[in-house]
């Protein structure tokens, strides 16, 4: 029924799906005639893998180069420097040229408006995908419409309206229909559902994990809300600046967040209870600018644990539990940091 | 801020540069041996190879430009076809009479336009707005040659309150004497800048009105005066913009006006060179004014930088 | 209104510019009316006084010229003595000498490069000149030439004084000297030349009774009425013919007399031309309905049948007499091979404005209109009054220049020296004669008449010259224009000369 | 394959109606254009001009070359003559009606040749980006750096006379600010998030350009190339008045407004009508712009 | 302790907007008290109301369009019919409101110490100089690092959450009674908006402030409201203390979105949602707006708009199965 086929799994289920590696984004500054602007560090040396079937949550601040890395990862953006390995196949090499990977993987931004063509009926938006990959249009509106049933949006009522005569939570709706288009293995979600009402977004966050099972899926999931991240990950990337700060599986990272920053983070969700309100605010202070970051670690100017070391040193990502790794000299062994663990004996 | 005006002083430059090119390049656009679009056609010979070699006609493009770059840095435009003067001198008393003209109309319909644009952003989707909006839109559609024509018959020949032509005797002064001959074609080249000035104050006033920050100075309870101070200074840019452009316009677009109003301008005189396929006239008038507005351009973002700190980006 | 200015006379040229204020003045004999004759002085002058008939020539700066007895190609001037320049300097014959050498000696440090090819028509002719003494000069010509003071009344005479002051021709125009009624008190580039009366004239009853004369180039027609009638100006050249009836019913004085002048179609006669073809000159000009082109003129012109007006004592009798005669002139055509299906197609240059150019675009396209009945199609290439003289000047086919087969615009007949200049092979030599119309039996009639001093025999050769011009068609004949102008009614006592120059030493500007 | 209809119940119940009747976005524009009064009224003067004009041939009363001096400069309604005669007794309807084709024709010719230049140019340089906009933009500017009229009087003044120079001349003065319209138009629909997504499908550049940037930019670009040609019919019917457009007998507006100009005096209502012919087609344009414009804002 | 004074008081308050197109019912019938130093949380989905209610107590809706009925007093005058002078005079003096976007509230052209002095110039007539060194003050009341500096400092030229308590300083300068906040926090990150949130609460309490604060995250207004009143289509669906509210809500609508809030301890289980959208606020509803979506709807509920009421005093919600609701609680 579906005419285009999932690409097989090559490297099998041991294989991670993604790697990332050493990914760099510098934006170079607008404005200086003799290209005498600074540049933006909005991605600076990312490291990470998704494996087969899980789900990536990455939760960061505003800036911290979130959709910059999901949009190098989907190479609408060129790297300034890294490299992603798909499947065990380097991207945009022979092996897994651009088009192909493209098929296999696929996003989901977050403004539900801006990511569908106005001026497009959602079918032919929904089918457009396809139809660049081979398929003629008498076959791709019939699999537009059985996407939207899928995404739970009635085809005869909804297949020929426009973006705009669609509320919040249905355009979320077409956007990952139209992802779902080319059969993709993997989902990138730039928050997908921070735009939506609360009551949009649990059926939105209910129908994503209904299409995962079904059909198969690998989610990078973006946010900066704790609480989705928490609901629907497997595992959690904590980005700070351009970096990754702490990487783990959801429940290590919720439970014993390692990084100062995670720990605030946490810490700065509100209660859900007013007998236990909160009284200090975790950290003081906003994000600084990535134009000039600071040195070392990019946190210390906001970390009540900050020493010395961690202006003069970046930390490390260091393994800190079981599969969970985090970038903080208090967590490295014979970092200089008067926290860090001693030599081991 | 200082660094950042340096900055567009310098990329005026290679405009002003790419401007003179354009310029120079009209004597080669003209059909035929440039030589015979600078010198009469009926010029002796050896006059003709003095002048060829002057501006080194005889060479490439790239040195002749040079060349004539360097005549023209020197104040040097040439001579007339017609009155075998050199361009130059003519050309600045013209620009004079130009510039009194076109910055009386701007003024004029700066002030017009202004006070229009506010009052139908203000009073928006009322019969004020729609009737400030009418005006607009008929001075920026009237062919405002047209204009002039009937504005003489009726207030020259028939009503004989303002005089029909000229510019008034001698030289140029601020004295009702000359002041009357003004008032007519400025009159008529104000229409174009008040329909603009109109439209573009409505449109940008009341998309300041519409601004969430408007919200907050009206829930600060702050007095009309005070939110007008706000309005302006959030408009002032963009109307600055529209203004330095107006000017410009009006500088280098009053040659009908002039024509029909014999006013001695750049106008008039281009209209006559044109007719006479004067070319060093034209080339010389042409630059002339493309550098005003280049100028003009320059002055206006230095001004609008100065008025709106978000355009200074580190 | 002040009562100094009530004593200016302020004039509204049709110019697009101020004509040259050098002694060579450019813009047609427009030029020479009003940056001439009342700034400068020729050797002859022509005389305003008689205004019904024809002006003549008049004693100027020579009291008196003949030819010698002895040799018919040297002409003897007797110089005006105590003369003086606008300058103060005092004038002799070796400034006139002077003057020559402006003009034709190309060594001399003062020899007019610019301009004095301008000139050759009436200067071309003196092939020596030469100081007899301190009173007599002497000109020499190639060939007896009876009409030469007319040619030389052109040369203006001005002062070396001045001359040497400035330093080159250029600046002279912006303060030039010369010995006319008026001086040259401020040149305002682009808009006046303003003269004062020059209290010093030679001639004392021709000294200015205005104190000043304001002269403005405003080539719109439109904006000189708009100018006259708003009291800006008190005098107008050709004001538009359509509005004359409103200017006179607000009080104006439009006056109007004959001169000699004529608007044509000057036909290319070269060897590339379809108007060789004498069938088709003679087809344009019996399809030209002139008898309705008076309504768009307005009383301000008449027909013309040839380059003289029927009434000159040049007409002559010719056998064709233009009348309008569609048939005759679609039947010539048909014998040239044009018809319905395959029209004759002219390109014909014309003016926009210009001296003696009337309402050009109107005439242009009025006779455009009228052949289009005898399937002649007529193309325009309009083009400002100066660019026209310029290509007058230039040979057909010659330079840059796209074919045409006429250009059309209005020349004055003042004196016989027009018809040597437009209709002989000589004249062509000088490059005077765009036309380029060379006829042998014309260019014989012509040789003797200007070889005759006899004026009445000259005059009646010229005649029988005319009739073969008017029977080859050698030009479509249009109009003669009646030389109008309006005047304000503070402007008394103008008399209109039948003259391309005019007096403006008698008039006075009342309060 | 397994059939994709299993869904989680809660959220068929979403499908309820959405916020909006079913529209297109044009039918949506259409719509909006009819119940905006001025919108329709001027659309219909100009398309009555227009037909008047294309069938001038088979409806005008008279030739419009053929004059007559027994019946020249006859007034507003003078036998057979609803809008009198001109100076040389043409009948003044039908030379409007000649005229506009040729008012109309070098009014609308520049703009329509610039917009296929100059919106090209300037959706390469919006979506191409980097140095080619550079490029594109850079010499953009220099043009800017001319006051319009200027600038078509200048070029059509060295190029001399003639209807295909005032054309020439018009057109190179519209492409500069019809590039910079349409690179801004594009450069900002190129960075919305849905041209991100085809190109993620993997689309080949010509594809999204074709089916993602053009229908969305050739709207608001067509839009401004509506009020251009107020501006052009102004600036062409000025050449013509200039002498540098069309040749007489060629009936053009400005052209006519010049030569009847003599007549003001005596004919005065007369010597204005192609003057009002001239600005009622250009405000005409004007508004039918402004009304476009408004009904292709999508937040009304 | 003094009898605490009613800062707003609103009876069956309706604001509709009328336009040529639609009469768009925002507001249909909101009641409610505010005293003194009491923080109101007004909690709904986008499009419910919330801010036109609060700039309808400002007299902030678009003059020319909007249509009050009903009684709305501040201070005790009556804001319906009070005039533009008197409203101006009111605002920012006894009351003053602060906005989601701190970027597009601010004007950016001119400095943050010009913006605060302004207002104190207006309403309390001192000089320019001294509104300055208040504006000082202020500014550090807020919790402004070098706070002489960031006087002269445009609004771009500062991060989101400085520009927010900027916003706030302005908000606080002269002192007023009332503050209004429209999702203050919503556009900042995590952990700025619990900084926001702590300051908010500690100058309420400092400055012995009435506030009424406008979010869609119940979690948000955990943290700061006294009472919440859940708002559906222009009307307050339920009203009480805030711990009641979100332990047990007796509105479905409110059980619904408590429900749909994720939070800790639902990981792997299904969230759960209300079908369906809220309504078109073009047509006024004739009977419970939430009929539609509601899983508890019987055919009372379709025939006329149900009255609040409440099974205790200070809690109320405008559904007919009320008592069920507070029993099963
Ligand atoms: N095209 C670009 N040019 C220059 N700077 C950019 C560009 N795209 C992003 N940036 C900068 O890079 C940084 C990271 O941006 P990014 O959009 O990746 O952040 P984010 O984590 O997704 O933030 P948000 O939560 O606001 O979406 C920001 O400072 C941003 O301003
Ligand atoms: N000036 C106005 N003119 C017309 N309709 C308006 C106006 N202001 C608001 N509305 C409408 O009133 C309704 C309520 O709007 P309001 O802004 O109060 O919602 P809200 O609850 O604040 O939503 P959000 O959470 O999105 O801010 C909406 O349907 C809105 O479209
Ligand atoms: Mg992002
Ligand atoms: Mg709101």
């Amino acid at each position: 029924m579906l005419q285009l086929p999932t690409m097989p799994d090559r490297g099998g289920p041991a294989q991670p799906l993604l790697i990332v590696k050493d990914l760099k984004k510098h934006f170079p500054l607008k404005g200086g005639l003799f290209g005498a602007g600074g540049k933006v560090q909005a991605v600076d040396g990312i490291d990470f893998e998704i494996r087969k079937g899980e789900t990536l949550g990455i939760v960061g601040e505003s800036g911290c180069g979130k959709s910059t890395a999901s949009r190098l990862i989907m190479s609408l953006i060129e790297p300034t420097d890294g490299e992603i390995i798909f499947d065990g196949e380097k991207v945009g090499t022979s092996a897994l040229p651009l088009k192909e990977y493209r098929r296999q993987v696929q996003m989901v931004f977050q403004d539900s408006y801006a990511s569908l063509n106005p001026r497009l009926p959602i079918e032919e938006s929904i089918a457009f995908g396809p139809m660049v990959h081979g398929l003629n249009r008498s076959r791709a509106i019939p699999r537009a419409h059985d996407l939207l049933t899928a995404v739970g949006l009635a085809p005869a009522q909804f297949a020929h309206r426009y973006p705009h005569e669609l509320s919040g939570g249905q355009r979320q709706r077409v956007n990952i229909a139209r992802a779902l288009a080319l059969r993709p293995r993997m989902l990138i979600l730039d928050e997908p559902v921070s735009a939506l009402d609360k009551s949009v977004e649990a059926q939105v966050l209910n129908m994503l994990q209904d299409l995962k099972a079904q059909f198969e899926l690998t989610y990078l999931f973006i946010s900066h809300d704790l609480n989705v991240v928490q609901h629907v990950a497997d595992r959690v990337l904590v980005m700070y600046l351009g970096r990754v700060a702490e990487v783990g599986p959801v429940d290590s990272i919720f439970d014993a967040p390692r990084h100062p920053y995670t720990q605030a983070l946490l810490a700065s969700r509100p209660s859900m209870d007013p007998d236990q309100r909160r009284t200090e605010p975790p950290i003081t202070g906003d994000p600084p600018n990535p134009v000039n970051p600071p040195s070392g670690c990019r946190f210390r100017t906001r970390c009540k644990i900050a020493e010395d070391v961690c202006a003069s040193a970046t930390p490390p990502l260091a393994e800190v539990a079981p599969m969970h790794q985090a970038a903080c000299h208090a967590n490295v062994t014979a970092s200089g940091h008067s926290l860090a663990p001693r030599e081991a004996a | 801020m200082l660094k950042y005006i340096l900055r567009r002083i310098a990329y005026a430059i290679p405009i002003a540069l790419s401007v003179s090119v354009v310029c120079f390049m009209l004597v080669h656009i003209a059909p035929g041996d440039p030589i015979d679009a600078i010198v009469p056609p009926d010029t002796p010979k050896d006059v003709v190879e003095q002048v060829r070699k002057d501006y080194g006609l005889d060479k490439p493009l790239p040195i002749q430009y040079a060349v004539w770059l360097g005549h023209v840095l020197q104040g040097d435009l040439g001579r007339s076809i017609a009155t075998r003067r050199p361009v130059a001198g003519d050309l600045i008393l013209a620009a004079r009479k130009t510039f009194v003209l076109a910055l009386t109309a701007a003024m004029f319909g700066f002030a017009i336009g202004i006070f229009l644009g506010s009052l139908a952003a203000f009073f928006k989707g009322t019969w004020i707005d729609r009737l400030a909006v009418s005006f607009a839109v008929g001075g920026v559609s009237v062919p405002h040659y047209w204009l002039g024509m009937v504005m003489v018959i009726f207030f020259s020949v028939l009503m004989n309150v303002f005089p029909a032509m000229g510019a008034g005797p001698g030289d140029w002064q601020w004295d009702w004497q000359h002041i009357q001959y003004l008032i007519l074609p400025a009159l008529t080249l104000s229409c174009t800048p008040i329909g603009l000035l109109t439209r573009t104050v409505r449109g940008i006033v009341s998309e300041i009105l519409n601004q969430d920050f408007v919200t907050t100075l009206r829930g600060k309870g702050l007095r009309n005066r005070t939110m007008m101070l706000h309005v302006v200074k959030n408009a002032a840019p963009t109307i600055l913009a529209v203004m330095g452009l107006q000017l410009g316009y009006l500088m280098g677009g009053s040659i009908l006006v002039e024509t029909i109003f014999s006013w001695p301008g750049t106008g008039s005189m281009l209209n006559a060179a044109i007719f006479r396929r004067d070319i060093p006239v034209i080339q010389g008038a042409t630059l002339v004014l493309a550098m005003f507005f280049v100028m003009l351009n320059l002055i206006v973002d230095i001004m609008q930088t100065m008025i709106d700190p978000r355009i200074v980006r580190k | 209104i002040s009562a100094a200015q009530a004593q200016t006379l302020r004039v509204a040229m049709t110019t697009s510019d101020l004509p040259l204020t050098g002694g060579i003045p450019d813009n047609g004999s427009e030029g020479g009316r009003f940056a001439g004759y009342p700034i400068f002085d020729g050797l002859a002058n022509w005389d305003f006084t008689k205004t019904d008939a024809a002006a003549d020539l008049t004693p100027g700066l020579a009291t008196e010229w003949k030819v010698d007895p002895n040799d018919k190609t040297i002409w003897i001037f007797t110089i005006r003595q105590g003369v003086k320049f606008h300058d103060g300097s005092t004038m002799t014959v070796d400034d006139i000498v002077w003057n020559f050498d402006r003009h034709l000696k190309e060594s001399a440090p003062h020899f007019d490069t610019a301009q004095a090819r301008s000139y050759r028509t009436y200067t071309g002719q003196v092939v020596k000149y030469w100081k007899i003494d301190d009173t007599h000069l002497a000109l020499q010509t190639a060939q007896p030439f009876s009409v030469l003071p007319y040619l030389i009344s052109r040369v203006f005479i001005v002062s070396p004084t001045q001359y040497k002051k400035i330093g080159n021709w250029l600046d002279f125009q912006m303060q030039p000297s010369g010995n006319g009624p008026f001086k040259v008190e401020k040149i305002n580039p682009r808009v006046s030349i303003d003269l004062a009366r020059n209290e010093e004239y030679w001639d004392k009853g021709r000294i200015p009774k205005v104190k000043k004369m304001i002269l403005m180039p405003i080539p719109d027609a439109n904006t000189r009425v708009a100018a006259l009638r708003s009291g800006q100006v008190d005098w107008i050249e050709y004001p538009a013919p359509d509005s004359n009836a409103s200017l006179k019913a607000a009080g104006f004085n439009v006056v109007v007399k004959p001169y000699p002048h004529v608007w044509v179609w000057q036909y290319n006669h070269t060897s590339d031309s379809v108007l060789q073809d004498k069938r088709l000159r003679l087809a344009l000009n019996y399809g030209l309905d002139r008898d309705s082109m008076m309504e768009l003129l307005a009383g301000t012109a008449k027909p013309s049948i040839g380059f003289y007006e029927k009434e000159s004592k040049f007409f002559g009798a010719p056998k064709e007499m233009f009348k309008y005669d569609p048939e005759k002139a679609k039947a010539l055509l048909k014998e040239a091979g044009y018809g319905p299906g395959k029209p004759l197609k002219l390109n014909v240059q014309l003016p926009t404005a210009g001296s003696g150019n009337m309402v050009p675009l109107q005439i242009g396209e009025f006779v455009q209109q009228s052949l289009r009945e005898i399937n002649v199609e007529v193309t325009h290439e309009v083009v400002d009054w100066g660019t026209m003289l310029t290509s007058l000047r230039q040979m057909p086919g010659k330079g840059a220049e796209p074919r045409r087969d006429a250009i059309a615009h209005g020349l004055p007949l003042g004196d016989v020296t027009n018809f040597y200049s437009q209709f002989t092979g000589m004249a062509n030599k000088l490059g005077s004669n765009w036309s380029t119309f060379i006829h042998p039996k014309v260019d014989e009639l012509a040789n003797k008449a200007f070889q005759t001093f006899d004026a009445a025999e000259r005059d009646k050769l010229i005649a029988e010259a005319h009739s073969v011009v008017v029977d080859e068609a050698a030009w479509l004949f249009v109009v003669h224009d009646l030389n109008p102008r309006a005047l304000s009614p503070k402007v008394v006592g103008f008399n209109q000369a039948q003259s391309w120059y005019q007096d403006f030493t008698q008039l006075t500007v009342k309060d | 394959m397994s059939t994709a209809s299993t869904t989680s119940p809660d959220i068929s119940g979403a499908s309820a109606s959405g916020p909006k009747k079913q529209q297109g976005y044009w039918a949506g524009v259409g719509s909006r254009v009819r119940r905006d009064k001025i919108t329709l009224i001027c659309g219909g003067i100009l398309l009555v001009m227009f037909l008047l004009i294309v069938f001038a041939p088979w409806i005008a009363p008279y030739d419009p070359l053929q004059g007559s001096m027994a019946r020249r400069l006859k007034p507003v309604g003078w036998q057979g003559h609803l809008l009198g005669t001109d100076e040389l007794g043409r009948d003044m309807l039908t030379r409007l009606m000649y005229g506009g084709r040729y008012s109309w024709f070098v009014g609308i010719t520049p703009v329509t040749i610039a917009f296929a230049i100059g919106g090209s140019l300037g959706i390469l340089a919006g979506f191409v980006g980097g140095k080619v906009n550079m490029l594109i933009m850079r010499a953009t500017d220099v043009f800017y750096a001319f006051p319009s009229v200027l600038l078509a009087v200048a070029i059509s003044g060295a190029l001399g006379p003639g209807i295909f120079n005032a054309i020439l001349s018009m057109t190179l003065v519209f492409i500069p600010p019809l590039i910079r319209v349409s690179e801004s138009v594009t450069t900002s629909v190129r960075n919305l998030d849905y041209v991100e997504s085809a190109r993620a499908t993997g689309a080949s550049a010509f594809t999204i350009v074709r089916v993602h940037v053009l229908p969305n930019v050739m709207g608001p670009i067509f839009v401004y190339a509506t009020t251009l040609i107020s501006v052009s019919m102004i600036l062409a019917s000025g050449l013509s008045f200039l002498g540098l457009g069309v040749k007489p007998p060629t009936p053009e507006w400005g052209m006519m407004l010049n030569t009847l100009r003599t007549a003001i005096y005596s004919q005065p209502l007369l010597a204005t009508l192609p003057g009002i012919c001239i600005f009622v087609t250009s405000l005409c344009f004007n508004l039918l712009s402004d009304g476009l414009r408004g009904a292709m804002d999508v937040r009304n | 302790m003094m009898t605490p004074q009613t800062l707003v008081r609103a009876r069956n308050l309706n604001v509709k907007f009328v336009s040529r197109d639609a009469t768009v019912h925002a507001v249909n019938g909101v009641d409610f008290d505010l005293a003194e130093r009491e923080v109101l949380c007004i909690l709904g989905e986008s499009g419910s109301g919330k801010s036109v209610t609060l700039r309808a107590i400002m007299g902030l809706n678009p003059r020319a369009k909007t249509v009050m009925s009903g009684e709305l007093k501040l201070c005790g005058e009556d804001v319906i019919a009070a005039s533009e002078a008197r409203m101006s005079a009111l605002r920012g003096r006894q009351a003053s409101m602060i906005f989601q976007e701190p970027m597009t509230a601010l004007d950016p052209v001119f400095t943050i110490g010009r913006q605060i002095a302004e207002t104190i110039v207006r309403h309390e007539g001192v000089s320019y100089k001294a509104a300055m060194a208040r504006a000082l003050e202020l500014l550090e009341l807020v919790q402004i690092p070098s706070a002489k500096r960031r006087l002269e400092a445009y609004p771009h030229e500062l991060s989101g959450g400085l520009r927010q308590r900027a916003m706030i300083a302005i908000a606080l300068s002269c002192r007023p009674k009332l503050l209004l906040a429209d999702e203050p926090t919503t556009a900042l990150d995590a952990t700025v908006q619990i900084q926001i949130l702590l300051l908010l609460r500690r100058l309420q309490q400092e400055l012995g402030m009435g506030v009424i604060f406008v979010t869609h995250d119940l979690g948000v207004a955990g943290e700061i409201a006294d009472r919440i009143a859940v708002m559906y289509a222009g009307r307050f669906v339920e009203e009480g203390p805030v711990r009641d509210v979100m332990r047990a809500p007796l509105h479905p609508y409110a059980q619904g979105l408590l429900g749909a809030t994720v939070h800790a301890g639902l990981r792997g289980k299904r969230l759960t949602t209300i079908p369906g959208a809220p309504p078109d606020l073009r047509d006024l509803p004739t009977r419970c707006a939430f009929a539609p979506r509601c899983p508890m709807v019987e055919n009372a509920c379709r025939s006329a708009v149900p009255e609040l009421r409440g099974p205790e005093p200070g809690r109320a919600a405008r559904c007919i199965h009320v008592a069920q609701a507070a029993q099963a609680a």
